[in-house]
């Protein structure tokens, strides 16, 4: 197979999303879904093919030469080895389903050409940062895939929340990005060179603090795509999308590249000890406060945020202590699983009569059944019921924390497990309201159309069976993942205490599911609490992020226009302007008309000479 | 005054004896426009003559030269009273000009100035400038009209009659110091030690004051405004190109003789140079009326050509003689466009009756605009090439101090010579429609601007032509 | 000479600066008139000693020049005077300040 | 450097003096407004077929690609010198496209049409020149000669307060350029002294040995002239003003044109004839581009009038541009000249859409503006595409240049180069907040409702294409700029 080849995954859903652009508006509504549908497929299908190509080393080509002047050169080159196969082909599979479900869903909608061009565009900038083999052309992604990101949140720009909630998500990520470039630059500085394989393997010539500094920017980078702690605010407003928009963007793909991004650079970002540490603390504590968001949310889609970026939190505590296929065994899984869940929740909102807010809904076990059973496997895996993908994948990245044996990685742990069972305590509380108890929601719901069932089913058997990808040795499995990574075997515990902490993570489980239950299975109705609000608006971070940020850079640009330059340079400009004129106006006082005053001139005049005469004379 | 000297003074006799004619003749047939384009032709008759006839003898009567510097300029100065007496045929005729009167006038000026710029001696130089302030004195309340022409005329003749006294006086006491009138020989009663030097110095001190009052520089200027605002326009015309550029064209050798001795006097001129720079400029920004602006903004040009002087060498005096030639272009040119809009009852000059005139007589407006750029030295201008020499020689002369004041004041000068640009183009106001003008004017506009532009695109030759006139030191 | 010649020059100039106090003393036209005859008299004064001391004639006919073109002005002067007098009925220089600024 | 190639016809000659032709046709159909449209545009389109032919002629050559010298005013020593070599050509190449642009977004143009594109036709000869001129009195006269018809195309066609704009547009370039009036000469003068030679001409005043002292003044002579023009930081409040009173065409030209002229002279006259003076200046250029990205960022952000934001985001480009010369590398002036050129394109875009905006939705304040997008679909896709350029996405035209400048700037001085990184943030918050509050949300009232027509199309589509093409597939403009620039670094005298 011809390595160019592979420059059909990342082209396709361009030229897909190019020719929706440009003309998708004059085409009927059905051949612009076909067309994004198929060039995705077509995607997926030819990454399938190309499967060996990634194995081992993998391959490299390049396509043709992007920006080369003066000892720097980028260009448009795909390095395919087997951590990007994996992504490769998870994106495009989960993408392809999407955009079907999306055909469902957008049904009714009249601009569907701008909706699917973005999404296929989106596609493309994902597979850009997959594929890319030098930073820049990663970057080039990167940021491609906030545009799509703003584009696709702020779809339904009528009502100008959607259009501030896209403009917030793109700035913040823009944040973000500004880390990732000066790290960026900073190895070119170094290396002279921007391939991601050069600089992994060069990566160990760089002096410790450099290499700690390095770190924590391409973790600033990857937190701001990811929405971790500190730049994580734009991600439960990103959900006045439409929900396929959520389901690809804000669960599968965008905010798994900060992972990607630290597995890709792993060689380098494993040298710094302080480094790896920053980026497990930072994972535990997202996921802690992402947990702890999620349980006061009102909203299902906002409840799915939450949750997302707290597995998210998991994958970051994953790289940092150390175990890369721990953290792509879990985004794989939680892509499955979560993808389901949006797109169950797309289901329940429709069935709902378009009613987002969990408290107002019910009962809807009984209005379809197949949503509920779905929706259950989902919420099965995301609680990490035993022998589900979500299980075994959160599971391993506990193992492996435990195992390191350290207090610090001790207290993480600790955090991860309690973390745990607030994950299942939510999960079941979710299913609760929305499936079970009398229906609350006010008009009827209309029937969910069967493109957006059937696709459902395929990632429910991939969210169940997805722990048979990395299956411990416990289990009997051969860690098929973390070989075919090329990492080492999984860490050796005594059997004794790996079972010991299977059976802790039960009862976290059990404990969860048992409060929700007991809370959740009659509802009482709405409470009020105050720390319920807190938690509802996410720690209050939005209004501390708008008080110490937004509003004083709102006054300081003020006050450059109005103190800057109105008032300083024009004001000087314009004073020296006046005084010319002021003393234009003495001077021209001096003719009074009267002849006689000009006779004085004269003797002033000679006076003048003459005394200057005097005056040389003396000297 | 042998034959080969009468032969030598021919252009300037056919000027003085043309006027006499005319003034004789007129009186028997009074008939305004035949006087005044006999007039015309009298003055191209002289440019041409002065051209063509190359004098055999070098020097009249010891007090004017013939050298091919006095006959470039007796070309420039016939020249310049044709186009004056071509730009008032229709003046004249709307203000009952007594057309012959007018005619012998401004001829007996332009015969003045040429003696003027021809002078080689003292005594020359005195007759040259009394010939034409005369006449100016006449000239300037010559419409009967209005009231501020007879205002504009006592306050010329009380100034300039002082003046004289004082041209007068500083030519004796020069005398005194050297006993001789003529040029090179009078400045030796300068040299360092000589115990007639103070007499000299008293004696340049009087000849400034009177060069002062002429060329309106600073403290002498006071005059300046009120005489061309209440002069008529084609006079103001002649008065501000002619009776200033004569002066200059007239020190220059005054200067070449002064060579080295000039210590002193150098630093009056810095003096005397900054001042009217600044204090015109100063002047001119806040006027409301056209004419009293132009008159401030000839005081700053005459600060720039007092710098070219003192710079001195060719560089100098080549600058300078550009420097009049583009100046009385563009200064007659903006007259000449005054006279074009001039009615019966009197001249617009201020600002508020030109609002949107650009768009009613968008040829005249474009003209005045291209020759207010070129007093401010605006690049396609010839203004600008005239500003490039004078600076060109002021730092090769290091006098970058005074290079540098020059270069401020231009830069604030150009508000002023922008105003009236803003008024024509930019404020458009429903002003009501002024005069149509005659073919007349229409030529001598169309020479003004073809010249402004063309020597602002191509002044080489001139240059090269200045370059062989010039009085070799 | 008769008389040293810095005699001669100082009386002149004494003339002189008369002259011109006169001039910017007088409100009264014909008398800035009468100021100036007596400047330009001062410098015949000073020709006329000049050339004694430089035994020249050069001096003389100067003045002879200078009579001359005296007598011009004073012509056109007194002219001038007689119109503005009819046109603003006055000879005082106060009244002409109409045009100013 | 001998002209390396072999045809004789003055060709620099022609593409100077062929917009002056234009402007001679439309004086004279003065009368007919149609008849002088399409000769304007007739000339406009002829200047850019000539210009691309001559970027075809010189592909891969190198030196002066076209030179001409004649003698012009002897008694001074002034020649009629032209020159174009790769970074003149791209310019001359790039004021082509955008005057054909300004003539057509100002196609209905009522009062005194003759008038104006008469002046807009001039002011292409005057830019053209600046680019092509090597005799230093010849570039000043081109230099002024840009100056008369933006102020009349100001003063004349403006909005309110149009005068305020014009004379202090007119007034802080000249006071600029008169600064290098007396550089010039006093180089002049100091070189004609050692050589005897009295001659303007670039390359033999570039021979003039100075003491520092000497050298620094007349540097800082120079370059007043240019930093005003470019605008950096603190000389930088006239471009607002004349960007919010021009008429459309006029603002097309400021911005993707006059402001090129700064850089321009900065790279050919500026750093060549004053290599050590330039190199002790270095810091405080990037102090102020610095200073001048932040602050431009910052007060776009607060700006009501949308031209005033696309000004403040010049004066930020341009400040990214000045820090790119400032690294003093091969990367980083190749960045720059690159992001120079991407603006001119980007920023003259921008405008254009300004103007079709403002036509349509009858204001240009950010408040009335909202929910374009729903109204006009096209038109909205073209202004999110040049703000999403203008913003530096990757991919589109500005990226390519500004991170080409980063790269060689953090190569040089990583301080700098961080810094800069930190001006591209606020860059997308002023952006952002334009495309907020122009396209998105409820459509208010507006004066036309017709989508683009295909005059705006045909201005539209070349533009999109050339900002696409420039952000993906920079090679060629970067080969033309290898050779030229790596010649004036080693004039330089550093790597």
């Amino acid at each position: 197979m011809n390595p160019l080849l592979l420059f059909l995954i990342p082209l396709l859903p361009l030229l897909g999303g190019v020719f929706n652009a440009c003309c998708g508006s004059r085409l009927p509504q059905r051949l612009v879904a076909a067309v994004a549908v198929l060039s995705v497929a077509g995607s997926f299908l030819s990454s399938l093919l190309l499967w060996p190509l990634g194995a081992g080393e993998g391959t490299r080509t390049v396509l043709f030469s992007w920006l080369q002047s003066g000892g720097f050169r980028a260009d448009a080159g795909i390095l395919f080895d087997p951590l990007a196969a994996v992504m490769t082909l998870m994106v495009t599979g989960v993408a392809t389903l999407i955009h079907l479900y999306a055909a469902g869903y957008m049904e009714h909608d009249e601009n569907q050409a701008r909706f699917f061009a973005l999404l296929n565009l989106f596609v493309f900038a994902m597979l850009c940062i997959v594929l890319a083999d030098n930073l820049l052309f990663l970057f080039l992604g990167w940021e491609g895939v906030g545009f799509c990101s703003y584009g696709l949140i702020g779809f339904w720009y009528r009502k100008t929340e959607n259009a501030s909630a896209g403009r917030k998500a793109f700035i913040v990520t823009r944040i973000g990005d500004l880390f990732f470039a000066i790290a960026l630059l900073w190895l070119f500085r170094e290396f002279g060179t921007i391939l991601i394989e050069q600089i992994n393997a060069r990566a160990v010539e760089l002096d410790p603090l450099l290499l700690t500094v390095l770190t924590l920017l391409l973790l600033g980078g990857a937190c701001g795509k990811s929405a971790q702690l500190p730049l994580m605010t734009w991600l439960p407003d990103a959900m006045a999308g439409p929900t396929p928009v959520s389901a690809l963007i804000h669960a599968a793909t965008m905010v798994t590249a900060g992972v990607y991004l630290l597995c890709r650079m792993f060689p380098l970002v494993s040298l710094s000890t302080t480094g790896m540490a920053a980026i497990a603390l930072v994972g535990v504590l997202t996921a802690l406060y992402a947990a702890s968001c999620a349980v006061a949310q009102r909203e299902i889609k906002r409840v799915l945020a939450y949750s997302t970026m707290s597995q998210i939190g998991y994958m970051f505590f994953a790289v940092g202590v150390g175990s890369v296929s721990g953290a792509m065994f879990h985004l794989l899984t939680h892509a499955f699983f979560k993808a389901l869940l949006f797109m169950g929740a797309g289901c329940v909102i429709h069935l709902a009569g378009n009613e987002n807010d969990i408290y107002r809904m019910g009962g809807l076990k009984r209005k379809s059944p197949q949503v509920f059973w779905l929706f259950l496997i989902g919420i099965l895996c995301l609680a990490g019921t035993p022998l589900t993908g979500g299980f075994f994948s959160k599971d391993e990245i506990l193992l492996t924390a435990f195992a390191r044996g350290d207090g610090f990685s001790a207290i993480l742990w600790g955090l991860g497990v309690l973390t745990a069972g607030l994950t299942s305590f939510y999960s079941f509380r979710l299913l609760y309201l929305v499936f079970f108890g009398e229906p609350r929601q006010a008009e009827k719901g209309h029937s969910v159309s069967p493109l957006m069932l059937w696709t459902l089913p395929l990632l429910a058997l991939f969210g169940l069976f997805g722990g048979l990808l990395n299956l411990p040795h416990l289990f009997g499995g051969h860690q098929w993942l973390s070989h075919w990574l090329g990492q080492p075997a999984g860490v050796s515990l005594s059997l004794g205490t790996e079972l010991g902490l299977l059976l802790l993570m039960l009862i976290f489980f059990g404990g969860g599911w048992l409060i929700a239950h007991l809370r959740y299975r009659r509802f009482p109705g709405d409470e009020q609490a105050d720390w319920r609000s807190f938690l509802l608006n996410g720690w209050q971070f939005d209004r501390f992020y708008e008080f110490i940020l937004v509003r004083p850079y709102r006054t300081v640009c003020r006050f450059c226009w109005q103190g800057g330059d109105k008032a300083l340079i024009d004001g000087i400009m314009d004073g020296i302007s006046r005084l010319c004129l002021h003393w234009g106006g003495y001077a021209r006082k001096l003719t009074t008309g009267q002849v006689a005053f000009y006779l004085q001139g004269f003797a002033w005049g000679l006076l003048l000479i003459v005394g200057w005469f005097l005056l040389s004379a003396v000297k | 005054m042998s034959f080969a000297e009468l032969h030598a003074l021919l252009p300037q006799l056919i000027l003085a004896l043309g006027a006499t004619a005319v003034l004789m003749l007129g009186a028997w047939w009074p008939s305004r426009s035949c006087w005044i384009l006999s007039g015309v032709g009298l003055a191209f008759a002289a440019a041409i003559s002065a051209g063509l006839l190359v004098p055999s003898v070098a020097e009249i009567g010891g007090m004017f030269s013939t050298a091919p510097y006095a006959r470039f300029f007796t070309i420039l100065w016939s020249l310049l009273v044709g186009l004056t007496l071509l730009l008032s045929l229709r003046y004249a005729e709307t203000h009952r000009f007594a057309g012959a009167e007018y005619t012998s006038l401004v001829l007996f000026a332009g015969a003045g100035m040429s003696l003027l710029s021809a002078a080689s001696s003292l005594v020359g130089l005195f007759l040259g400038l009394e010939a034409f302030t005369l006449v100016l004195y006449v000239l300037i309340a010559f419409n009967r009209g209005d009231t501020i022409g007879a205002e504009a005329g006592l306050k010329y003749l009380v100034m300039g009659a002082v003046a004289t006294g004082f041209l007068a006086f500083g030519i004796a006491l020069i005398y005194t110091s050297s006993g001789s009138f003529h040029l090179p020989e009078a400045m030796h009663g300068l040299q360092q030690g000589d115990h007639m030097r103070p007499l000299g110095l008293a004696g340049w001190a009087m000849l400034l004051v009177a060069i002062g009052f002429k060329v309106s520089l600073v403290q002498f200027h006071l005059w300046t405004p009120d005489v061309y605002q209440g002069a008529p326009a084609p006079v103001t015309g002649l008065l501000a190109t002619g009776s200033k550029g004569a002066v200059f064209a007239s020190l220059i050798p005054l200067f070449a003789a002064m060579g080295a001795l000039a210590g002193e006097l150098n630093s009056v001129l810095a003096v005397l140079a900054t001042l009217s720079m600044v204090g015109g400029t100063l002047a001119a920004l806040p006027q409301r009326n056209l004419k009293r602006m132009l008159a401030y903004s000839s005081v700053v040009h005459m600060g720039y050509l007092l710098l070219g002087l003192m710079s001195g060498g060719a560089d100098g005096q080549r600058a300078v003689v550009f420097y009049i030639i583009v100046y009385g272009i563009a200064t007659l040119g903006a007259f000449g466009v005054v006279t074009s809009f001039s009615r019966a009852d009197g001249e617009p000059q201020d600002y508020e009756t030109f609002h949107g005139l650009g768009y009613r007589h968008p040829r005249r407006c474009i003209a005045l605009s291209a020759f207010l750029l070129s007093l401010a030295g605006i690049p396609p201008m010839a203004g600008f090439f005239g500003k490039f020499g004078i600076f060109h020689a002021a730092l090769k002369s290091d006098h970058q101090v005074l290079a540098l004041v020059g270069i401020l004041t231009a830069l604030v000068s150009l508000y002023y010579y922008l105003r009236p640009i803003i008024v024509l183009f930019m404020q458009e106001r429903p002003a009501h429609e002024l005069r149509r003008g005659w073919i007349h004017e229409f030529v001598v506009l169309a020479v003004c601007f073809s010249l402004v532009l063309l020597l602002g695109i191509y002044p080489g030759p001139l240059l090269e032509l200045i370059g062989q006139v010039l009085p070799q030191p | 000479m008769i008389v040293p010649l810095e005699h001669v020059l100082f009386l002149s100039t004494i003339l002189f600066i008369l002259g011109l106090g006169c001039v910017l003393a007088r409100r009264n036209l014909i008398m800035i008139l009468i100021g100036v005859e007596i400047m330009l008299n001062a410098v015949g004064l000073t020709l006329v000693g000049a050339s004694a001391f430089w035994q020249q004639v050069d001096g003389q006919i100067m003045v002879i020049f200078l009579m001359a073109m005296t007598s011009a002005e004073v012509s056109i002067s007194l002219a001038m005077v007689v119109y503005l007098n009819r046109r603003k009925g006055t000879v005082d220089v106060r009244a002409f300040d109409e045009m100013r600024g | 450097m001998t002209a390396s190639v072999a045809v004789h016809f003055p060709l620099l000659s022609l593409l100077l003096w062929l917009p002056l032709g234009g402007t001679l046709l439309c004086l004279l159909f003065r009368h007919s407004g149609n008849l002088c449209r399409w000769a304007s545009l007739l000339t406009t389109v002829a200047v850019l077929c000539l210009s691309l032919w001559m970027a075809f002629q010189s592909l891969g050559g190198n030196g002066w690609l076209f030179y001409e010298d004649a003698a012009w005013i002897e008694p001074f020593g002034i020649r009629y010198m032209l020159g174009m070599d790769g970074i003149s050509l791209l310019l001359v190449l790039l004021t082509a496209l955008l005057q054909v642009a300004a003539i057509l977004i100002s196609w209905q143009q009522k009062e005194h049409p003759a008038f104006f594109y008469a002046l807009i036709l001039v002011m292409e000869t005057g830019i053209i020149g600046v680019f092509l001129a090597l005799d230093l009195v010849m570039f000043y006269l081109f230099w002024e000669l840009m100056l008369i018809p933006m102020f009349f195309l100001i003063g004349v066609w403006g909005h309110e307060n149009r005068v305020y704009a014009a004379v202090k547009f007119f007034f802080f370039t000249l006071a600029g350029s008169l600064c290098l009036l007396l550089a010039i000469i006093s180089l002049y003068l100091i070189h004609g002294g050692q050589t005897g030679e009295y001659t303007f001409a670039l390359e033999a005043l570039r021979q003039t040995v100075l003491t520092p002292g000497t050298e620094m003044i007349l540097y800082v002579g120079f370059m007043l002239a240019f930093i005003v023009k470019v605008p950096l930081f603190p000389f930088h409040t006239w471009l607002p003003d004349a960007h919010t009173e021009a008429p459309p065409a006029g603002s097309v030209d400021l911005a993707g044109l006059l402001l090129k002229t700064g850089v321009y002279g900065m790279i050919r006259f500026a750093f060549p004839l004053f290599p050590g003076a330039a190199e002790r200046s270095l810091p405080l250029l990037a102090v102020l581009s610095l200073v001048g990205i932040f602050y431009a960022a910052w007060v776009a952000y607060a700006q009501t009038d949308l031209k005033r934001v696309i000004a403040y985001s010049s004066v930020a480009h341009l400040g990214f541009v000045i820090l790119g010369l400032a690294a003093w590398n091969q990367l980083a002036w190749e960045g720059s000249l690159l992001l120079m050129i991407n603006h001119g394109i980007t920023t003259g875009a921008l405008f254009v859409m300004i103007a079709m905006i403002s036509d349509r939705a009858g204001t240009r304040e950010l408040e009335h503006l909202g929910g374009l997008w729903s109204v006009f679909p096209n038109l909205s896709a073209f202004f999110l595409l040049f703000c999403l350029a203008s913003l530096g996405l990757p991919g589109l035209a500005n990226f390519s240049g500004e991170i080409l400048v980063l790269f060689g700037t953090f190569k040089a001085q990583p301080l700098w180069g961080g810094l800069a990184v930190a001006g591209v943030v606020f860059s997308a918050a002023y952006m952002l907040r334009v495309v907020q509050s122009s396209l998105w949300g409820e459509s208010k009232v507006l004066q036309r409702s017709d989508d683009l027509g295909p005059r705006e199309w045909l201005i539209l589509i070349p533009l999109a294409l050339l900002v696409v093409l420039l952000g993906v597939y920079p090679a060629p403009v970067l080969d033309f700029l290898r050779e030229p620039v790596s010649l004036l670094l080693a004039t330089g005298g550093m790597p």
